[in-house]
């Protein structure tokens, strides 16, 4: 069967490409996959504990996690979209009017 | 609920009360609120004069208690009562308010809005005499804030020039003095004693009974009379945190400056009476040099100061500052006599400097300036009654023997030849001195103030202006302070018959 | 080593290669496919792992849907080519910073759960129906609350994705 | 299986609204759209009376012990239905006037309400996570309400960017406890937790126990997750700042509350030097930031992270001492309860100027109280309450957060008590710049201005209320008191 | 307390208060009654005057001492003070003279102030200054004599300063109430001293009087009170150092003058010594070493200063100043010189406001007081004349009048107690004082006329007055002649009385000395000369005298501008510039702090963000780069956050 530590090894990088993404993309929908790819770790990490502990929460957890997250995608377009509408460009780092 | 416990309580919140109905009020019935705040004024003063008729003068002990449970979680109470000690500030606090309402009728600062002013001022008054009956610290300190905030409008509004700066100074600089007495307090409380149940308590008595019988440990007492009397001195002011006075009394209207003279500086020297020296007696008599030290470079720096003064009402100001150096000697010597002697000064000073800033205020009513220069003397031709009321009023301030201002003065003096026991003799001694030669430039500035405003000839400016005297409504306003001013300094014990029982048995608690 | 872990591995390099693919490719299309062939791997490793439902819903809704919106909203924005373009200034910084967080999460795991004492145990099989039964049970509270951010999700994004004459 | 329906009625009587402003919404005429407010309004008082009729009653919990309904609950609960019926009262000239989706948005605000209805008796850490969220996903798309205005839309993105990556640390803090503890319900996260001391998974635990922190650290702002709320603020609507500094932040913290003083208690040696860095931290920079402001929003967003630190701060005085605990406790429920409460009120007074200024700025407040008397005043109380003066209820607030600091004892206490009083000491010179321009400076124009009558009665019952605080902190206190999750 | 007490005697406590109830009448009503007010004044002071006498009567009849116990005025702490009298044989000797004096001025100034614009005013202050004078003489407390003391000094300040219109009578006036003022704290002192020896429990003078008797007291802390004391008699009877007031007294009206130098202000401070004498007498002898010495300085410094005067008044004002020395020195010589002292003091006090008043009446006819604008008045203001003259003599010491008889017991004394410098010293200036008083006589009356207008005797109001103390001058002489049993020495005395002896060889050689003195007066001045003889005679010690002994110059100079104006500068720059510029200081710290932060975070916000990067073109606004607005480095910022919070505390726990 599968080691834990592997499956959380591979969560661990998810996560941290996630990171990278959500810093280093300036495009807003780029952004919102690599937030994806975080919470994809989170849920790989609740199914791998939930595999070891024999114990189905996790699951259910790792199930209102993609719930939630399809939420967000939803959210974050339908942000970026108005975003676009409204000055033709979804660059987040020319997103800063509001500041100090 | 009878009388006797809820006098105090009556008397003192009456003032709210009175600015609650002025509020109601609409703006343009300017007559009406003029007439609420005398109204007001009038009542809370009979009041008071009726607990003065009913206290017993023969014994030391508090009169007129109200205990109830307030904020059980912090062990708060609503403790209120009048002892000898409080009762000549607590007349007083209303005697003044009511003359400043009077004043009102005639002259309201710009920019007008009677209102806001009468119901501030009405708010204020409560906050004062509350301090004066507060017998639980956490009460004591609300009643002491709740002054700050009536009287910063009152500056920030219907202040002069400056009166912006002026008023976030003041207000700032006696906050930061209050945060540091309000750590003082909460120090008490955690270290004071507790009852039965482990609860801790803010009430002041038995923090006084607590600390006096040498409850607190020395450096416990070391460390938190520092903190209480910087707050304390802040608000006093003593030197070198005087600084925020003279600009607060330069800008503040007339009625500010008055009540903020009268009344508001004696909070601090009551505190020091009442809250710091009882409960922290070693603490006391650790500070007592550094204290009087202070105090007598405050009287000769004051007078000093003086001197340098082109701005009338300034000049009183800084002599507010001289005059509370001799109420703080009294008190640094920590004897009965001293004492006694500070409280008096404390009322003399608030009858005679509060005049004083009434001169001073209708003085620029007539020539709407306060520079000594511009005004250029001549007053007494022209106006001899307000010179004369003027000039006798400085002439107490400065101490005269037969006014109320020279008790105050000579018995602190009197006191600090022999502080209590346990304090350096020599060091006293000096500072007597010091203060007597106070005294002399006290003279020297009022006299040179009294000839560049009073004598001389009026200058060309003004001739023709054709100033009234004194009218009606300062008359009324006035002559209660002036006779005070010459019934005070002719039988002193209208004050040192009420306050010598209680000091007597305050000092006995800490006199070692 | 069993056959499932040669599986897993597989499918985990492919999912992170992708997944790297994916925050650092020059062309948004070619990002959304990269997140794609991550998700399925993720996918595959929840069937791996013995949680079938997880798996398929993982396949279903993030490849079927998510995805899917992902392209609408590129289409939408028309959104530019080149990286230079697609990256800001802070992408050195952001590199160490995902480092960091890399060295350190392996760390932390692999000091709570050290590879090499770890056990492989045995797949946990048959959890569709506990899931069915507990959503109804136990989590019928979240499930309800879920569906109103679900709602509210919806909406909203029609509302503010509207195109409307009224601002 | 058997539910309590009983203990859940609140929340199901707000679904329930919730549903019904959607639907009735589809059939209101555009005029009459606004009408969808006082259903609302119905609704949540509805909530409010089921509410009451639970006070008193015994501790209830469902779904085998993730929800609990005990003092706790019903105090917070309580306050946000409140909250609603203000935030509700203070949007509908607002949003009525601004030409926005009316229905949509008394629809969102209710669900965002309902998810901090449901904050405070998630004793599970998938019921907090879905309450907070449900918080903020309508918090979003709020934030971005105003659509033709590229500040809101702004104001939306960086908010549901922050607020999704902390998200996201916090479920991946989540996932790491879950797989430590094997639980998700908090008691026995607790029991869990205290069997991996000493064990290599500690640091694990800890770690995530971290994680876990960021997500509502940023939801109450505090450093360094807090650079979302300024430029959110200014952005969204003036109701939608309200909500999200009244409630959305005290949701936060009912769920910090629990999340701590239940499941982490045991670890509070690591947290507790974590949180005293955290509020000094977030106090210090609120208030120097706040020095700097001169749009009021963003004033108002400074000074609640500053206070957001002052609460904090009774998180750093956990102790093993249960008495200490518990003063903490009820300091932290009394000061966001008057916290919230003088906030509100400020807001209150900003949404009725903002009728006449677009941009606030402080200076747009300047002669006041000879345009709007009453607001004015108001808005003067709530300034020195929030500097914590007297004769206002701040006052209190901080004196019970400085006495459990006293209290706690040792050099810590003291220290944090000190630099509490000196950083409100700071904040004073920011809070009075505001009574000064309305009452010192002239108005630039004279024309009365005439605040919706709703704003009015809001900013006046919060100035009374501020007011009776102050002379009565009595019966608040105790109220805290007994709300308290710690025995004391 | 031998012998009955007479009813005047009892209602003692009545003579000051009946002035001050005139005062007040004056006050309140005197614009309103027939002649503006003088009226109460002049019947309250007759009715006392009389009293006096009464009161004296009670010790012609060789009764004792009255000292009823006084009301207890109030207790603090263990303090009691009273109010009350004592009243022995001094007190009724200063009363008769206080009220006697004071009703002839009170008379006199009808005249002299007639058309005064606050004639009211004036009468009003007369009168206070009166009771304040009584109040000294008839406390049996040492804080009640206080007041008496100080209001005397107000009300001097007041009178002075009458004309103020003008700025050099208004200075006078501060200066008066100064220098006396500065004298008073070291008086206050002594008397705190005096009340501490007492072990602060009474104020009474009979009750300090026995405290300083006990053996706890020690003999320097005596020493030390009574020098202190002497401070007060330095001041209110301008001895020298602080003398400089008198001479510019001089700026108010002629009757206060009058009033001023014979019988009240400058009284007072010799009044204060013979009422406290216990206190000198038990003080170490170096005590009244210093008096004396301080007496001498004054009395022949000031004779001196008299001989170069122009102005009429000063002449009298420094005569004045050494007369009194004569008493103070004269006290100094002990027991027997205190009945010597007050005798002078007695007697002095009339012919002194007698030849005030005269100058007065001079002055009034010429509009000046340079005697350069007078000469050969004699003519015009006979009565005016001759009172003079006769006032002239008595100053100058010439038998059979005042000045004879008192000078003569001092002289006695000195001799018999064996102060033979101070006997030289009365001699010398005896011999002076007769030639200025001569070279004043010549220049006011004889030669001719050089003023303007046609001067014309005084009306009667002013010349009744004048009679009247002539006649005293001639008559109260012999109350203090030794064949006449010298009566004075019954009624004032120390303990037991002194009767004077009458020596002749000192009789005869003061007399010789004082005709001496007046022939060479009379000589030099005889014709006029247009500089002053003395002049050349003097050389430049007459500059000196002319600029004082640049006494007055020094004090301007080296304290008076200094305080008022150097450092009170100073100490207000202190204020403005260092205390309060501390305060701001403290109050912009805050702010100043945000921006220290601010500019911290900036450099390490910039150093992080940028570091490897561009280095930020960072001058922008302070929060720019915290809340640079950029999502994403807000982003940075919580992962950074994050990262630093677990590496700072995970390792930790």
């Amino acid at each position: 069967m599968i080691r834990l530590p592997l499956i959380l090894f591979f969560s661990a990088l998810l996560f941290s490409a996630g990171v990278y993404g959500v810093l280093a993309r300036r495009n807003a929908i780029m952004v919102l996959m690599a937030i994806e790819l975080m919470l994809n770790a989170v849920n790989v990490n609740l199914i791998g504990f939930s595999a070891q502990l024999k114990d189905v929460n996790g699951q259910i957890f790792a199930l209102f996690v993609i719930a939630v997250a399809a939420a967000e995608v939803g959210i974050g377009l339908a942000i970026v979209i108005l975003l676009f509408r409204n000055r033709e460009s979804i660059n987040i780092d020319e997103v800063n009017l509001l500041k100090w | 609920m009878n009388w006797h416990n809820s006098a105090i309580t009556v008397t003192t919140l009456l003032p709210i009360l009175g600015a609650l109905v002025i509020i109601c009020v609409p703006k343009d019935k300017d007559r009406l609120i003029r007439g609420l705040g005398i109204f007001f004024t009038a009542a809370a003063l009979v009041l008071a004069i009726a607990i003065a008729v009913g206290f017993d003068y023969g014994t030391g002990d508090f009169q007129f208690v109200l205990n109830v449970k307030w904020i059980e979680t912090i062990g708060a109470n609503y403790h209120v009562g009048i002892d000898g000690i409080s009762m000549p500030l607590y007349v007083l606090t209303f005697l003044l308010s009511f003359l400043c309402a009077i004043y009102t009728w005639r002259y309201v600062p710009d920019p007008g809005r009677t209102k806001a002013f009468l119901a501030l001022m009405l708010l204020l008054e409560t906050g004062m005499a509350g301090t004066f009956i507060a017998f639980d610290l956490i009460l004591f300190f609300v009643f002491w804030e709740m002054v700050l905030v009536p009287m910063y409008f009152l500056i920030a509004i219907w202040g002069s020039a400056n009166r912006e700066y002026a008023s976030i100074k003041f207000f700032l600089y006696t906050l930061f003095g209050s945060v540091f007495m309000l750590l003082g307090f909460l120090a008490l409380y955690f270290s004071g004693p507790t009852d039965a149940l482990g609860h801790h308590t803010f009430d002041m008595l038995r923090l006084t009974e607590f600390g006096a019988g040498g409850g607190f440990s020395r450096t416990f007492q070391l460390v938190v009379f520092g903190g209480i009397a910087l707050g304390l001195a802040v608000k006093v002011p003593m030197w070198p945190f005087h600084t925020w006075l003279p600009d607060a009394h330069t800008e503040a209207p007339t009625i500010g400056s008055v009540l903020l003279a009268g009344i508001m500086l004696k909070m601090g020297t009551y505190g020091f009476i009442r809250i710091a020296i009882p409960m922290l007696p070693e603490g006391a008599h650790a500070y007592a040099p550094w204290i009087g030290g202070l105090a007598v470079i405050g009287i000769v720096y004051a007078s000093l100061a003086c001197l340098a003064q082109k701005d009338l009402k300034r000049l009183i100001a800084f002599s507010s500052v001289g005059h509370m150096g001799f109420v703080m000697l009294g008190i640094a010597t920590l004897t009965p006599i001293g004492i006694q002697a500070a409280i008096f000064g404390m009322v003399a000073h608030g009858v005679i400097t509060g005049m004083l800033f009434f001169c001073v205020g209708s003085i620029y009513d007539r020539y709407h300036t306060r520079e000594i220069a511009v005004i250029g003397g001549g007053m007494a031709q022209e106006m001899p009654k307000l010179a004369g009321v003027f000039a006798f009023v400085a002439i107490a301030s400065l101490g005269l023997p037969g006014l109320a201002g020279f008790w105050g003065e000579v018995m602190s003096l009197l006191s600090s030849f022999n502080p209590a026991p346990g304090l350096n003799v020599g060091l006293f001694r000096a500072y007597m001195v010091a203060g007597g030669v106070g005294t002399v430039l006290t003279a020297g500035y009022f006299l040179w103030m009294l000839q560049r405003v009073n004598m001389g000839t009026l200058p060309e400016r003004w001739s023709g202006k054709g100033f009234r005297d004194i009218i009606a409504v300062e008359w009324l306003a006035w002559l209660p302070l002036l006779a005070l001013t010459l019934v005070l300094g002719l039988f002193p014990r209208l004050v040192f018959g009420i306050t010598d029982n209680a000091v007597g048995a305050l000092t006995s608690l800490i006199g070692r | 080593m069993s056959g499932q872990e040669y599986a897993f591995i597989v499918l985990a390099v492919v999912g992170s290669v992708a997944a790297i693919a994916v925050v650092t490719a020059r062309n948004v299309v070619h990002a959304a496919l990269y997140l794609v062939v991550t998700l399925l791997s993720v996918g595959g490793v929840y069937l791996l792992v013995g949680a079938e439902f997880l798996g398929w819903v993982q396949i279903l809704i993030y490849v079927g849907a998510i995805v899917i919106l992902f392209l609408f909203g590129l289409m939408l924005t028309k959104a530019p080519i080149g990286r230079d373009v697609l990256d800001n200034h802070q992408r050195w910084l952001a590199a160490l910073v995902g480092a960091l967080v890399f060295a350190g999460l392996v760390f932390l795991v692999q000091d709570a759960f050290p590879l090499q004492d770890a056990v492989a145990t045995e797949s946990f099989q048959g959890t569709t129906g506990l899931i069915g039964d507990a959503i109804f049970r136990r989590y019928v509270l979240p499930f309800e609350a879920i569906s109103f951010l679900l709602l509210a999700a919806l909406i909203g994004a029609i509302v503010l994705a509207r195109k409307d004459e009224s601002t | 299986m058997d539910i309590d329906y009983r203990a859940l009625l609140p929340e199901l009587i707000l679904s329930g609204t919730v549903i019904l402003v959607l639907v009735v919404d589809v059939f209101l005429s555009a005029r009459r759209k606004w009408l969808a407010m006082p259903l609302a309004m119905v609704g949540v008082v509805a909530a409010l009376v089921a509410l009451l009729s639970l006070v008193g009653g015994p501790t209830r919990t469902a779904f085998g012990g993730s929800f609990v309904v005990d003092r706790f609950t019903l105090l917070f609960q309580g306050f946000f239905l409140v909250a609603a019926i203000v935030v509700l009262a203070i949007s509908l000239r607002y949003f009525r006037e601004g030409g926005f989706y009316q229905g949509e948005y008394y629809f969102l605000l209710l669900t965002a309400f309902l998810g901090c209805v449901m904050m405070p008796g998630s004793r599970d850490l998938l019921l907090l996570f879905v309450s907070l969220e449900l918080v903020s996903a309508p918090g979003f798309l709020m934030a971005a309400f105003r659509k033709g205005d590229i500040r809101s839309n702004e104001a939306g993105l960086k908010f549901f960017l922050i607020g999704v990556l902390s998200t996201a640390v916090m479920l991946y803090g989540m996932s790491l406890i879950y797989g430590v503890t094997g639980a998700t319900r908090l008691d026995a996260i607790a029991v869990g937790l205290s069997r991996v001391v000493g064990t290599s998974r500690e640091t694990l635990a800890l770690a995530a126990i971290l994680f876990v922190v960021v997500g509502f650290a940023f939801k109450v702002s505090a450093f360094p997750f807090q650079f979302w709320a300024p430029d959110t603020y200014e952005g969204s609507p003036v109701p939608v700042a309200a909500f999200l500094a009244v409630a959305s932040s005290a949701a936060g913290f009912a769920g910090l509350l629990q999340l701590m003083f239940i499941a982490f208690i045991g670890q509070h040696e690591f947290w507790v030097p974590i949180f005293v860095l955290l509020s000094l931290a977030t106090m210090t920079l609120g208030n120097l930031v706040a020095l700097q402001q001169t749009q009021i929003v963003r004033l108002l967003a400074y000074s609640g992270i500053a206070q957001s630190g002052y609460i904090l701060m009774t998180f750093a005085l956990v102790t093993d001492d249960a008495a200490t605990n518990h003063a903490a406790f009820s300091a932290a429920v009394a000061y966001i309860l008057i916290y919230g409460v003088m906030n509100v009120g400020a807001f209150a007074a900003v949404v009725a100027v903002s009728r006449r200024a677009s941009s606030l700025r402080i200076s747009d407040f300047a002669g006041l109280v000879k345009v709007a008397p009453l607001i004015a005043v108001g808005m003067a109380t709530f300034m020195i309450s929030l500097a914590g003066v007297p004769p206002t209820g701040g006052f209190w607030g901080k004196l019970l957060i400085f006495r459990a600091a006293i209290d706690r004892g040792g050099p810590l206490g003291v220290w944090l008590a000190v630099i509490m009083l000196a950083n409100s000491v700071v904040s004073i010179s920011y809070y009075f710049a505001v009574p000064r321009q309305m009452f010192l400076k002239p108005a630039e124009d004279e024309t009365p201005l005439a605040a919706p009558v709703l704003v009015s009665a809001v900013v006046a019952v919060a100035t009374v209320a501020i007011v009776m605080i102050f002379i009565l902190p009595g019966a608040f206190a105790r109220l805290a008191d007994l709300s308290s999750l710690v025995g004391g | 307390m031998a012998g009955s007490v007479n009813v005047f005697v009892r209602y003692a406590w009545l003579i000051p208060l009946l002035p001050i109830a005139s005062a007040c009448l004056t006050l309140f009503f005197g614009k309103r009654t027939p002649g503006r007010g003088a009226v109460y004044g002049i019947a309250a002071l007759a009715t006392t005057m009389l009293m006096s006498l009464g009161v004296l009567w009670h010790f012609v009849q060789g009764n004792g001492v009255y000292a009823p116990a006084g009301l207890e005025w109030f207790t603090i702490g263990p303090l009691r003070l009273e109010l009350g009298m004592y009243v022995d044989g001094l007190t009724a000797a200063m009363l008769v003279v206080v009220t006697t004096i004071s009703l002839m001025v009170h008379i006199y100034s009808l005249g002299y102030m007639h058309g005064d614009a606050r004639f009211t005013w004036f009468y009003f202050v007369l009168s206070m200054f009166t009771a304040a004078m009584l109040t000294v003489v008839i406390a049996n407390n040492l804080i009640e004599l206080l007041i008496g003391w100080e209001v005397m000094g107000v009300c001097s300040y007041l009178l002075i300063g009458h004309w103020y219109e003008e700025k050099q009578n208004s200075n006078a006036a501060i200066k008066a109430f100064i220098t006396t003022r500065i004298g008073d704290i070291p008086f206050m002192f002594g008397i705190i001293m005096l009340i501490a020896a007492t072990g602060f429990t009474t104020t009474n003078i009979v009750g300090v009087g026995e405290a300083i008797k006990e053996p706890a007291i020690s003999a320097l802390f005596v020493s030390m009170a009574a020098i202190l004391l002497f401070g007060g008699t330095i001041g209110k009877s301008a001895q020298f150092p602080l003398h400089v007031w008198l001479p510019d007294a001089m700026a108010g009206p002629t009757p206060v003058s009058a009033l001023i130098h014979a019988a009240t202000m400058v009284a007072a401070g010799v009044y204060l010594v013979g009422r406290l004498f216990e206190v000198f007498l038990h003080a170490e002898p170096w005590v009244l070493t210093t008096v004396s010495i301080i007496a001498a300085i004054t009395t022949l410094g000031a004779a001196l200063l008299a001989i170069v005067q122009d102005d009429i008044k000063r002449v009298l004002a420094y005569s004045t100043l050494s007369q009194l020395s004569y008493m103070v020195a004269g006290l100094s010589m002990g027991e027997e010189g205190m009945t010597a002292g007050f005798f002078h003091l007695f007697t002095h006090a009339f012919f002194k406001a007698l030849l005030f008043l005269g100058a007065g009446a001079v002055i009034h006819a010429v509009h000046s007081n340079d005697m350069s604008d007078m000469g050969g008045l004699r003519k015009q203001m006979p009565i005016t004349f001759w009172t003079m003259i006769i006032g002239s003599l008595a100053l100058a010491g010439i038998f059979p009048l005042a000045g004879f008889w008192s000078k003569d017991e001092l002289l006695v004394v000195a001799q018999e107690t064996g102060h033979t410098w101070l006997f030289v010293v009365f001699l010398v200036t005896a011999a002076i004082t007769a030639f200025y008083t001569m070279r004043m006589v010549m220049l006011t009356f004889f030669g001719d006329y050089r003023g303007h207008g046609h001067p014309h005797e005084a009306p009667s109001t002013m010349t009744g007055p004048l009679i009247f103390l002539a006649l005293c001058t001639v008559g109260v002489g012999f109350l203090g002649a030794p064949q006449l049993g010298s009566v004075f020495g019954d009624w004032v005395f120390f303990e037991q009385p002194h009767a004077g002896t009458f020596v002749a060889w000192i009789a005869l050689l003061s007399t010789v000395v004082a005709v001496g003195g007046l022939a060479v007066g009379y000589r030099l001045y005889q014709r006029r000369a247009e500089r002053d003889p003395m002049e050349s005679a003097l050389g430049p010690m007459w500059n000196v005298l002319q600029h004082r002994y640049y006494i007055d110059a020094f004090y301007m100079r080296a304290i008076i501008y200094p305080t008022r104006d150097t450092l009170s500068a100073a100490v207000y720059w202190t204020n403005q510039h260092v205390l309060d510029a501390a305060v701001n200081g403290a109050a912009a710290l805050a702010r100043g702090l945000s921006h220290v932060i601010m500019w911290f975070d900036r450099t390490i916000i910039d150093g992080f963000v940028n570091g490897l990067g561009e280095t930020a073109g960072s001058t922008g606004g302070l929060l720019k780069k915290v809340q640079s607005g950029n999502v994403q480095w807000y982003a940075a910022g919580l992962f950074v956050g994050v990262i630093a919070l677990a590496i700072a505390f995970i390792r930790i726990a």
